[in-house]
């Protein structure tokens, strides 16, 4: 267990300095660079001499690969360096940016399991076939929605033709119910589909039938013995859905004027400041072979038949998703 | 929040919401033409001079007099007494000539540009406790206005010390003016909430408001999404909204709600040909594409009657305008003349072509302008009759930087600026600033056009208003006649209130003011 | 037994076919289709030129409304097929070509490659997808095709898992045995025998992808990186259109709704073709 | 049949499919006493467990009875209808008043869930809540079904137990509530002769101490002789022939019941070989003779198995497992040579370590004089050509996307043998030679049956004429008809063919009349070998003579009734 454990940590790391170059090597590759995307707005009127004049000041005229051991050995060190766009340290920004973004994620990950459930179990369980047909096409229905669209949709109806919440100068928790919803959508669905798919398949297991013929009710078949088995691949999805959690930030975070790793890395993106994308990346990187490792972790928890051989079986659910 | 919507919650009730599409990335005062800086430099900080913004006429402000010698070489400004920071420390002589040498000097070890308003700085000079004079190295005839713009906006000694990074996000609530407001809390990126000071009491003596500022603060919030902005407004969320696209103005005829467009009193939105590149090292084809061009249509229907349409290169509130509407004549035979005659004969798929070339124009996307993309696609379909292919250059902010000093990418840039001095012109054009022509081959350091170059420079140089009047307008006939441009129309800041905000208005280009601004329902 | 093979398959799937579940999404991919490949046969008016007074909204003449610089919705979307289909499947392309090669390489060989593959898999899936679009759009340069590409390049690490999961069980067939014990090689097993047999999942996969890359491109464009005009692309529709929602909602409501269409029948074909409904 | 328990009557059950309505059972009658056992048999696909399902209220969701009544006498409530029962109803009595054994204990067990907590399910269904209760009951149950230290084992994992454990606890569970009847659909199918027997003499307990009626399903006429009073036989959705077990298979008087006796291996000889030197029940001396002759006649010996030994690697920190601990034994060309062994004695392995798809820890395996265990690429295919494995799924080892005339053709593409035409026709040639028509070549396998599969895939190993085939359980899966063509095929194969077969079985009914030498392995290791008569009639090891008294049909072979009939490969 514990070599098992120290290999996932070791691969993790891999895939860190990995995701790191890459990223590193993408970035530079960029047209326009962040001291240009910074002082090279004509309204600060300044010439191109005068840019790089302050381009050879922030030392980015060296040669890259120079500059990337530099990076690299700062981001070893822990110094994530200074956004050149902002001049703030990085480490500020994200220390400003993550809870934010957790206070909009958290719950939005919790809405997006609760949707998922109630729709996957009302579409395979739901009283009468009619009400089921309807269920099973929410998620479809939810995939095709672009994210953007139905925070913008959500903002015109509730916010400002309802006047439910306000958008701009509610209390906290009035200023996350519409993001969260948004937020949700996109989580929900492909986690709905995947669930209903899973439920489907375990209910043809002959235990299921033979726990039937001990007298179960529905309910008592889909709480007791359904539910557990299709949380398996559910779970698999749920740690490949933080990409989607991230990209949904971004949209929901512009539309909704919020704050966080989602505004903080499309304003990066867009100003070419690679000291902030690259802490962005290492983030999502740390996160996600976390969140994989946890999963990987569970999987033995939660089935008894993966203990042994742990991590090398995996209940398959990649790529089910939109 | 708004004094009236059921949006006010943590904010006091007498602070204003106001919303800004972009988030402002540094307050050094030179950096200030960026607007949302400049939103919250022109509120944070005093000038030495104020200058009206209908009359664009110079009153005194934190300078209670001032002159220059004639061959504007030599300023000398009397300061008031009595005048602080918001930290305490006293805006004397002594800070002045601090802040201008820095902003007339620039320092390229704290990577903080000089400022584009100054020109030919030498140094400053102490006089005594209140009063400083400055020296130039050649005429500087704009210095005076240039004191007035929010590039100049006065800071304490602390301030001045800190580097290009200790003016960014993050470190709003350090930058210490001596103006109405004080950064009070800053949300890196979303939000800014400013408090106004008790004790301010030296608002321009020209204004009816005097001593602090009749509301408790401004809260700044960045709200990227237009219906968002427009909405948070007419639903009574917030006060004031900066931006509001022309499709969304209709919203604001109902109750409860007003616009105001601030004129911007510079160079107006406006087309510049890279007149070095062909095509257009042919006046035929610049000409061609001059009346190749409905603007009135532009206008109709993209706009509102809030953005008037353009009779020169300056808008007609802008210092030296003269107008040169007659150049600018919608005339698509012509214009198909003029291609014919320069050479460029319509092939079979609808495009000119000369020499084996396609007459292929690029245009840049001006992100900042307001519906800079539909302007370009109707020029598109306009242009495309006559035979051009037409293309954006699609890109972020920083890809259209790098695109906009290359000819070979960019061959028509869209843009403007807003400035209300005799300069502004020069700003845009000349060679050493923005060169929007790309007048000056930046490569080989040589000018296309070197009788514009000094046409230009003459505006910066003669030193009284009159002088400088006769060669902004010499200037502007030149370029007329030259086909170097096409204005489109006047650009302004649109701003969406509720109605119950009074006394907003905006400095002499359009940034909001909110010293004199009061709440009702 | 006796009934000979074919025909009965052919007539499972044209029942399955007939079923309206089946039917309707056929129908309307094939309407989407028909407008790319020819849409002057539905509309008359030109996508890129002024038609009518600027933000109204539907009407007989104009049934999507008219957007803010006069041109007629309904025509750029049907203009627009041609460009978002296009764009979804190069996207798709990219994802499935790559992906499919990756996961099958590393699925097939095993060991140090297959290690080595699924590393640099779960980088792609590590970096944001957003930030890695939104850069290879930028490096690549702005427009639709370069946009579809960004969006594959993102979707090739959910290829490459899924088809290497897939060879992976394939490979431990006891046909897949049984054809090496009949003399087979290693690559005329993998050709004849486990691609065939793991890709339907893949295929499934890349029709599901075909709707979200038409999204994907969307949200690129609501960035501010989608497709420069006067591409009438759907996304961009959609996403150029929002800024409208309160004057004018059917500028990105009804292509949206033309989205969420096409969107859900290929949805709904990708169950078919996983055989998990109708066939 | 005075007093019955169940009591079905002219019961018709249809399926609604895609090609229209199927009648899965029509008229089908008769009676579970209480206390007694009904066994119902009959070929794959003849509707056993439809009425089964019908009994116990399952039916799939597409099928429904669409004539008949079943009717239970409850304890509670008297005579039940079934049929037309409502859920409620229907729940009440599940679990209580019948209960269910499934065929397949793999998989009938909810995985992710304890024993202890699947057995309790029942109960707790049933209203049972006092946890303290529920788990001394959950181990006496246990206990009851002859489970080890019951208190253990009902905190472990369905996939920590083996099957024949499997099988207990879902007894156990089936018992829970006392229920009146239960329902066992093939409850031993899926477990190895010893193991089956054990659970069998468990049921039949049971059975005796609560007076508890079963109904019992299986395709083997053996087993029902052995346990059944009754005996119900069906073909295509119809009783055949029904009555007591000992008149009916005695004296049978329809003509399927009739193919059924004769193709049991345990009741009849299957197979006439057509080399073999005695007649079937001339054993001894006589049969080591002729396998001796053979031998002789081909010269030195084509299989030679010398010290094999295989392990896997088991995870790390544990030591490695040892599947086959010095295995030894040779085949003589042109006879079979058989593994016997319990499930997971690594006869499988051994197999494949002879075909060449394992590669040996230690010893040596030499076909016609080349030691084969460390060849490689080209040698390695060339071997292929040589020796081939028939595996023992039919559905498993045949490509689903191939069809069956491409499946064969393969290996004569790989090996470049013959044009175009001529592999046509080797595939037609080989099509006839396992009796399956040309133009089965243009479908796929999951057109076939399953039986139909098997004759393809020893087709394909067969097309490349190879000198040793090794089949691994290569008709375990199948219903007996089936499994007595497919004998009968091999028979006849190796008669013309001159081929040598190793022959991989836990059925030793089958290896007694299809081997000439028998390896007996138990847990890797081999304990007994030899001439086959030799060792099934004076076994040396315990070991060897428990797996032979495990063959079924003792009763009906003692009587000794039945006359052995032998048939040609007319299949
Ligand atoms: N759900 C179903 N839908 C359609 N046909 C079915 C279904 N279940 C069974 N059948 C068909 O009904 C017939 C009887 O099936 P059943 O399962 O009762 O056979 P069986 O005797 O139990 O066979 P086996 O020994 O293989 O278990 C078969 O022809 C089968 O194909
Ligand atoms: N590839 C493998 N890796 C690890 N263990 C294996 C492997 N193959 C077989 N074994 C183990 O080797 C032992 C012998 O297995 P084998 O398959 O040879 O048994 P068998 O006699 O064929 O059993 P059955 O009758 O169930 O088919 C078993 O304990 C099995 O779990
Ligand atoms: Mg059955
Ligand atoms: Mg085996």
């Amino acid at each position: 267990m514990t070599t098992y454990v120290l290999r996932r940590v070791g691969q993790a790391l891999l895939v860190l300095l990995l995701a790191y170059t890459a990223a590193y090597l993408l970035l530079a590759a960029l047209p326009g660079d962040a001291v240009m995307a910074r002082y090279g707005n004509p309204d600060l009127g300044l010439t191109p001499a005068q840019i790089d004049e302050i381009r050879a000041s922030y030392g980015a005229d060296r040669p890259l690969i120079v500059r990337y051991f530099d990076s690299l050995g700062a981001f070893l060190t822990g110094d994530l360096g200074f956004s050149v766009q902002s001049g703030a340290a990085v480490g500020d920004l994200i220390a400003e940016a993550l809870p934010s973004s957790l206070a909009l994620a958290i719950p939005g990950l919790i809405l997006a399991v609760f949707l998922a459930v109630t729709i996957a179990f009302t579409a395979t369980y739901g009283k009468g076939r009619w009400l089921r047909r309807v269920f099973e096409n929410i998620p479809p229905v939810m995939v095709s929605l672009p994210v953007f669209w139905v925070g913008i949709i959500l903002v015109q109806i509730f916010s400002f033709q309802l006047g439910l919440v306000p958008v701009i100068g509610g209390t906290p928790i009035q200023q996350l119910i519409l993001p969260v919803i948004t937020l949700s959508v996109p989580i929900a669905a492909p986690l709905a589909q995947v669930l209903i798919r899973s439920i489907e398949e375990v209910r043809e297991m002959p235990f299921v039938a033979v726990v039937r013929s001990r007298g179960a009710s529905t309910s008592w078949l889909l709480w007791r013995n359904v539910a557990r088995n299709a949380l398996l691949p559910t779970l698999t999805m749920a740690g490949l859905l933080f990409g989607e959690l991230v990209g949904g930030a971004v949209v929901t975070e512009s539309v909704f004027a919020r704050f966080g790793i989602g505004q903080l890395t499309a304003q990066a993106v867009a100003n070419r400041d690679t000291p902030v994308l690259l802490a962005v990346v290492v983030i999502a990187t740390v996160a996600f072979v976390t969140i994989n490792l946890i999963v990987d972790l569970l999987y033995p928890v939660l089935d008894a038949r993966l203990r042994r051989a742990s991590g090398r079986t995996r209940p398959a659910a990649e790529g089910v998703s939109a | 929040g708004g004094g009236g919507g059921e949006g006010s919650g943590a904010a006091g009730d007498n602070t204003l919401t106001y919303l800004e599409p972009q988030t402002w990335n540094t307050l050094y005062p030179p950096s200030g033409g960026f607007y949302p800086n400049g939103g919250v430099i022109n509120n944070i900080t005093d000038r030495l001079v104020y200058q009206n913004p209908s009359t664009l006429e110079f009153e005194p402000w934190i300078a209670t007099d001032w002159e220059q010698n004639d061959d504007a070489t030599e300023y000398t400004f009397t300061l008031r007494e009595g005048v602080t920071y918001s930290d305490g420390s006293p805006l004397d002589a002594e800070n002045v000539v601090k802040n201008f040498d820095l902003f007339g000097l620039g320092d390229t070890d704290r990577a903080l540009p000089v400022s584009e308003a100054i020109n030919n700085y030498d140094h400053g000079e102490v006089v005594d406790e209140n009063t400083v004079k400055f020296f130039f190295s050649a005429p500087a005839p704009g210095f005076l206005q240039a004191t007035s713009t929010i590039n100049s906006g006065l800071l304490s000694n602390d301030t001045l010390d800190r580097d290009s990074q200790g003016f960014g996000p993050g470190s709003a609530t350090e930058i210490v003016g001596s103006g109405p407001f004080v950064v009070a809390d800053e949300q890196v990126g979303t939000e800014l909430t400013l408090e106004a000071r008790d004790d301010y009491d030296w608002a321009p003596p020209s204004l009816e408001h005097q001593g602090a500022a009749a509301i408790d603060g401004v809260q700044f919030i960045v709200t990227a999404e237009d219906s968002v902005r427009v909405g948070s407004v007419t639903s009574g969320q917030a006060d004031i909204a900066r931006q509001i696209a022309a499709p969304d103005e209709p919203q604001f005829e109902a109750e409860g709600v007003e616009l105001l467009a601030a004129p911007t009193n510079g160079v107006t939105n406006s087309l510049s040909l890279r007149i070095g590149h062909t095509p257009f090292d042919d006046i035929r084809v610049r000409q061609a594409l001059i009346a190749g061009i409905d603007r009135e249509e532009i206008v109709d229907q993209l706009f509102t009657d809030s953005y008037p349409l353009a009779t020169g290169i300056l808008a007609s509130t802008a210092l030296g305008y003269t107008d040169t509407s007659e150049y600018y004549e919608y005339d698509p035979d012509e214009a198909a003349r003029l291609l014919d005659e320069a050479g460029w004969e319509l092939g079979s798929d609808g495009i000119r072509v000369k020499d084996g070339e396609k007459l292929h124009v690029t245009f840049n996307e001006a992100l900042p302008q307001p519906r800079s993309k539909e302007v370009v696609t109707l020029i598109q379909e306009q242009l495309g009759e006559l035979g051009f292919e037409i293309e954006l250059f699609a890109g972020d902010q920083a890809a259209q930087d790098e695109a906009r000093l290359d000819a070979d990418t960019i061959q028509v840039y869209h843009s403007m600026v807003g400035r209300s001095d005799y300069d502004v012109l020069k700003s845009q054009l000349s060679g050493e600033n923005r060169n929007a022509l790309l007048n000056l081959d930046v490569a080989s350091g040589e000018y296309v056009d070197e009788e514009l170059e000094s046409l230009l420079d003459r505006i910066a140089s003669v030193p009284t208003p009159e002088a400088r009047q006769e060669a902004s307008a010499a200037a502007q006939q030149h370029i007329a006649e030259n086909a170097y441009a096409l204005p489109l129309f006047e650009e302004p800041q649109v701003f969406g209130l509720r109605s119950g905000v009074q006394g907003f208005a905006t400095e002499s280009i359009g940034r909001p003011s909110f010293y004199q601004v009061t709440l009702g329902e | 037994m006796t009934v000979v093979a074919a025909p009965r398959r052919t007539r499972a799937f044209l029942r399955a076919l007939v079923r309206p579940g089946t039917l309707i999404p056929v129908v309307i991919l094939l309407l989407a289709l028909a407008w790319a490949v020819a849409p002057g046969v539905f509309t008359s008016l030109s996508p890129t030129e002024s038609t009518g007074q600027a933000l109204t909204g539907p009407s007989a003449g104009h049934w999507f409304g008219v957007d803010a610089t006069g041109r007629d919705v309904y025509s750029r979307v049907v203009h627009g097929a041609s460009h978002s289909i296009t764009a979804a499947l190069v996207a798709v392309l990219v994802g499935l070509v790559a992906g499919t090669a990756i996961g099958v390489t590393a699925g097939a060989t095993g060991g140090a490659v297959e290690e080595a593959l699924m590393r640099v898999v779960d980088v792609l899936l590590a970096i944001p997808a957003l930030l890695l679009s939104l850069s290879v759009v930028i490096l690549l340069g702005f427009g639709t095709t370069n946009a579809a590409i960004a969006v594959g390049v993102t979707s090739i690490a959910t290829f490459a898992r899924l088809a290497r999961s897939q060879v992976v069980s394939v490979r431990v067939s006891e046909y897949v045995e049984a054809a090496y014990g009949s003399g087979g090689t290693f690559f005329g097993v993998l050709w004849r025998h486990i691609l065939p047999n793991s890709l339907t999942p893949v295929i499934a996969l890349a029709a599901l992808q075909l709707g979200s890359a038409i999204l994907q491109i969307s949200t690129l464009g609501f960035l501010g990186y989608g497709a420069p005009p006067p591409t009438p692309e759907w996304g961009l529709l959609i996403a150029e259109g929002r800024d409208y929602v309160a004057t004018a909602w059917w500028l990105t409501v009804l292509p949206g709704l033309v989205v969420v269409a096409v969107v859900l029948a290929t949805n709904r074909l990708s169950q078919v073709i996983r055989g998990e409904k109708g066939l | 049949m005075s007093e019955s328990l169940l009591s079905i009557r002219d019961l018709a059950v249809a399926y609604r499919t895609d090609r229209g309505d199927v009648d899965a059972v029509r008229g089908v009658s008769f009676d579970v006493a209480p206390g007694e056992v009904t066994a119902l048999v009959g070929e794959s696909g003849s509707g056993k467990s439809t009425v089964a399902q019908s009994v116990i209220g399952l039916l799939a969701g597409n099928g429904r009875v669409t004539a008949g009544s079943i009717t239970l006498d409850e304890r509670r409530g008297g005579a039940t209808e079934l049929v037309g029962l409502g859920e409620k109803r229907w729940r009440e009595l599940r679990g209580r008043c019948i209960a269910l054994i499934p065929q397949d204990p793999g998989n009938s067990l909810n995985p992710v869930k304890t024993i202890g907590a699947s057995v309790a399910e029942g109960l707790r269904i049933h209203g049972w809540r006092d946890r303290d209760e529920l788990r001394a009951k959950v181990v006496d149950l246990l206990d009851r079904v002859g489970i080890d230290s019951p208190d253990v084992r009902a905190k472990q994992y369905p996939h920590e137990l083996s099957g024949g454990m499997r099988q207990r606890v879902l007894i156990a569970a089936a018992i829970a509530l006392e229920p009146e009847l239960i329902v066992a659909d093939e409850p031993t199918s899926a477990l190895d002769v010893t193991v089956q027997r054990t659970v069998l003499d468990l049921l039949d307990d049971l059975r005796r101490e609560s007076g508890t009626g079963l109904l019992f399903i299986t395709h083997d006429l053996a087993v029902a002789a052995d346990r059944a009073r009754d005996v119900v036989v069906m073909q295509g959705g119809r009783v055949q022939e029904a009555g007591p077990a000992a008149e009916v298979l005695a004296h049978p008087s329809a003509e399927y019941t009739r193919t059924l006796l004769a193709d049991a291996p345990s009741l009849a000889r299957v197979v006439e070989r057509p080399k073999a030197t005695a007649a079937p029940d001339a054993e001894g001396p006589g049969a080591e003779a002729g396998a001796a002759a053979r031998a002789q006649r081909a010269g030195s010996p084509l299989v030679e198995v010398s010290g094999l030994r295989q392990e896997f690697a088991h995870g790390a920190g544990r030591g490695p497992l040892v599947a086959v601990d010095d295995v030894s034994f040779t085949v003589a060309r042109g006879t079979t040579h058989a593994l016997v062994g319990e499930s997971g004695s690594g006869k499988t392995t051994t197999g494949r370590s002879i075909a060449g798809f394992n590669r040996p820890t230690a010893g040596s395996i030499r076909i016609a004089g080349t030691e084969v265990t460390g060849l490689k690429g080209r040698e390695a295919r060339a071997l292929r050509r040589n020796v081939q494995l028939v595996y023992q799924n039919p559905y498993g080892s045949l490509d689903p996307r191939q069809t069956i005339g491409s499946v064969l053709a393969e290996p004569l593409r790989n090996f470049r043998i013959g044009d175009a035409s001529e592999r046509a026709d080797r595939v037609a040639r080989s099509l006839e030679l396992v009796a399956l028509s040309p133009d089965h070549a243009a479908r796929r396998p999951r057109e076939l049956s399953g039986g139909q599969r098997q004759r393809v895939a020893i087709a394909r190993a067969l097309i490349v004429e190879p000198e040793l085939v090794v089949l691994d359980e290569a008709v375990s899966a199948l219903d007996v008809t089936v499994q007595a063509q497919i004998l009968r095929l091999l028979a006849r194969l190796q008669g013309e063919l001159g081929l040598t077969y190793v022959f991989i079985s836990h059925d030793l009914a089958v290896v007694r009349q299809i081997a000439d030498s028998v390896s007996v392995l138990q847990r890797g290791a081999q304990v007994e070998h030899g001439a086959t008569a030799a060792v099934f009639d004076h076994p040396e090891h315990d070991y060897t003579r428990r797996l032979i008294d495990a063959i079924p049909g003792a009763a009906l072979r003692g009587a000794d009734t039945i006359a052995p009939t032998t048939r040609e490969g007319d299949e």
